[in-house]
């Protein structure tokens, strides 16, 4: 029951991680693809949490906690950059 | 699990080779800049899909944190210089 | 053009070294001698639960301490070149206000991620993480800091003040391992105590976290360096 | 699964030194040799994984007793730590020299560096 859970959640996060790249890759304005990393960011957030329940490892959760932290500040950074900041 | 895993590691070397792509052949400076800061993003996914927690979380605070912040400070201090 | 043909056939060299490295590449089935050693004795003779801590701290300490001092001179070398030649003048720099989000959200943000660096360096021997993360966390906080306040000149003098005190007692412990314990970084110093417990390992807690404090001092330093630089 | 990330590695080792050789904005050289570095740590911590075990930490997964027969080597997982934090200081480091050409050139371009040429 809950590798089929896995499985299923797997999947979501992928597509999402797929749509989320094409979005970046392929985005018209700078800001498209400001919105695409931020998105990515939190899909790999929870793409770290499904590998800690995949593999058992509680302990691989604080890369998760970390990156959760830490991940706005690269999106604070291009825009403080695109507003002509700094 | 070990086709999940598999899967997985599919899908993120490619989304960092495309992301690598990017960031060496595209046209503008902000993007390769933001897909360079992409790539340690996946990177560190993959470090953990290979058993090193340790490697992934300098690789999440490190590569994709301050490396990303430092090249965004230089480059509005030097506004006119990208389009070289 | 040429240019260009020339970097392919480079790289086409390269590339077929790494592929014979690829195809010949056959992963070990066993553990090799070192790693051995380091996964049969960590846990009677250092007891850190985290394996890569004690080979960083403790077996390859001294490797460490070359490493913390690589990147001193790396944050000397940065202040060194954007020192050169920086003019006091203009004080207020023109910059776009920073918004009422990032203001309050940075003031709410920037004690949690400092707290969470401290958790990470001094939670290094039993969970993945320690001093370079924790430091390099602590470092994103004070960036944040700078960020929310552009105008804001931090305290040079309270970063060096950090940055040598902490390298300061890191040698210092690793000379009195060599006095009270079996060398030079013998985390022996300190009892072994109870494994998996906060204060346990020996000294390895002490130093992970002097040497996460240095670190964060010196990103801090290049960050508030790069910082005071004027647009060009 | 080692060998996909090492290839994957290799590739971005490759595109690295591609951008790093063709480019002629310095900044864009500085990015490239992050991808080339974030490369070489992939291929390195690939090298150290195998098959079936798990990360070298002891807990309550993975008891002291059958630590041998369960955990990776962690000795490539230490080098690769220092070689990040490295990687950031060098990152920074040429990142300054790129502002302090800037500030004498006007220019990003490295071609108009021609001080040493004859």
């Amino acid at each position: 029951m809950v590798d089929i859970l896995i499985y299923i959640a797997t999947a979501l996060t992928g597509t999402g991680l797929l749509l989320a790249l094409y979005r970046f890759l392929k985005g018209p304005t700078p800001a498209d693809r400001v919105v695409a990393f931020d998105t990515l960011t939190l899909t790999t957030v929870s793409l770290i949490v499904i590998i800690a329940l995949a593999e058992g490892r509680g302990i691989y959760l604080d890369v998760a906690v970390v990156y959760a932290l830490l991940s706005f500040l690269g999106v604070i950074a291009v825009a403080r950059y695109l507003e002509r900041g700094f | 699990m070990s086709g999940l895993v598999l899967a997985l590691t599919v899908l993120l070397a490619a989304a960092m080779i495309g992301a690598a792509l990017v960031a060496v052949i595209g046209k503008s400076l902000p993007i390769a800049i933001l897909s360079a800061g992409l790539v340690s993003l996946v990177a560190s996914v993959l470090f953990l899909l290979l058993a090193s927690p340790d490697v992934a979380m300098t690789e999440a605070a490190i590569g994709s944190g301050l490396t990303t912040f430092l090249f965004f400070f230089i480059l509005g201090r030097m506004r006119g210089g990208e389009h070289d | 053009m040429i240019r260009k043909f020339a970097a392919i056939l480079l790289l086409a060299g390269i590339a077929s070294i790494f592929m014979g490295l690829l195809f010949t590449y056959e992963p070990d089935a066993e553990l090799n001698t070192t790693a051995r050693y380091y996964a049969e004795r960590t846990a009677a003779d250092i007891g850190a639960t985290n394996i890569v801590t004690a080979i960083v701290v403790t077996y390859r300490g001294l490797d460490t301490l070359g490493e913390v001092t690589v990147l001193f001179l790396t944050a000397a070398i940065v202040g060194l070149v954007l020192a050169h030649g920086r003019r006091r003048t203009s004080d207020k720099r023109r910059l776009a206000p920073v918004g009422e989000l990032l203001a309050t959200g940075s003031r709410f943000l920037a004690p949690l991620i400092i707290l969470l660096g401290v958790y990470v360096f001094a939670n290094g021997h039993l969970t993945p993480g320690g001093g370079f993360q924790g430091g390099a966390i602590i470092a994103s906080g004070v960036l944040l800091i700078l960020l929310a306040d552009p105008c804001r000149c931090l305290s040079h003098r309270v970063i060096d003040t950090v940055e040598s005190v902490s390298g300061l007692f890191y040698v210092g412990i690793a000379i009195l391992g060599i006095v009270l314990a079996g060398g030079f970084l013998d985390s022996h110093l300190l009892p072994r105590g109870e494994l998996g417990a906060l204060f346990s390992a020996g000294a390895i807690p002490l130093i992970y976290a002097l040497i996460g404090l240095k670190v964060g001092a010196e990103f801090s330093s290049i960050l508030a360096h790069l910082s005071e630089t004027e647009e060009l | 699964m080692a060998q996909i990330a090492m290839a994957a590695g290799f590739i971005l080792i490759l595109v690295g030194f591609y951008g790093a050789l063709t480019n002629r904005n310095i900044l864009r050289m500085i990015v490239a040799f992050t991808v080339a570095d974030t490369g070489v740590n992939i291929v390195m911590v690939a090298v150290g994984y195998m098959r079936g075990r798990t990360a070298p930490i002891l807990d309550e997964t993975v008891p002291v007793a059958d630590a041998l027969s369960r955990i990776i080597d962690p000795v490539p997982q230490a080098l690769v730590l220092t070689a990040i934090v490295i990687g950031m200081g060098i990152t920074a480091l040429m990142l300054a020299f790129a502002y302090r050409f800037y500030e004498k050139k006007r220019t990003l371009d490295i071609t108009k560096c021609t001080e040493l040429k004859w």
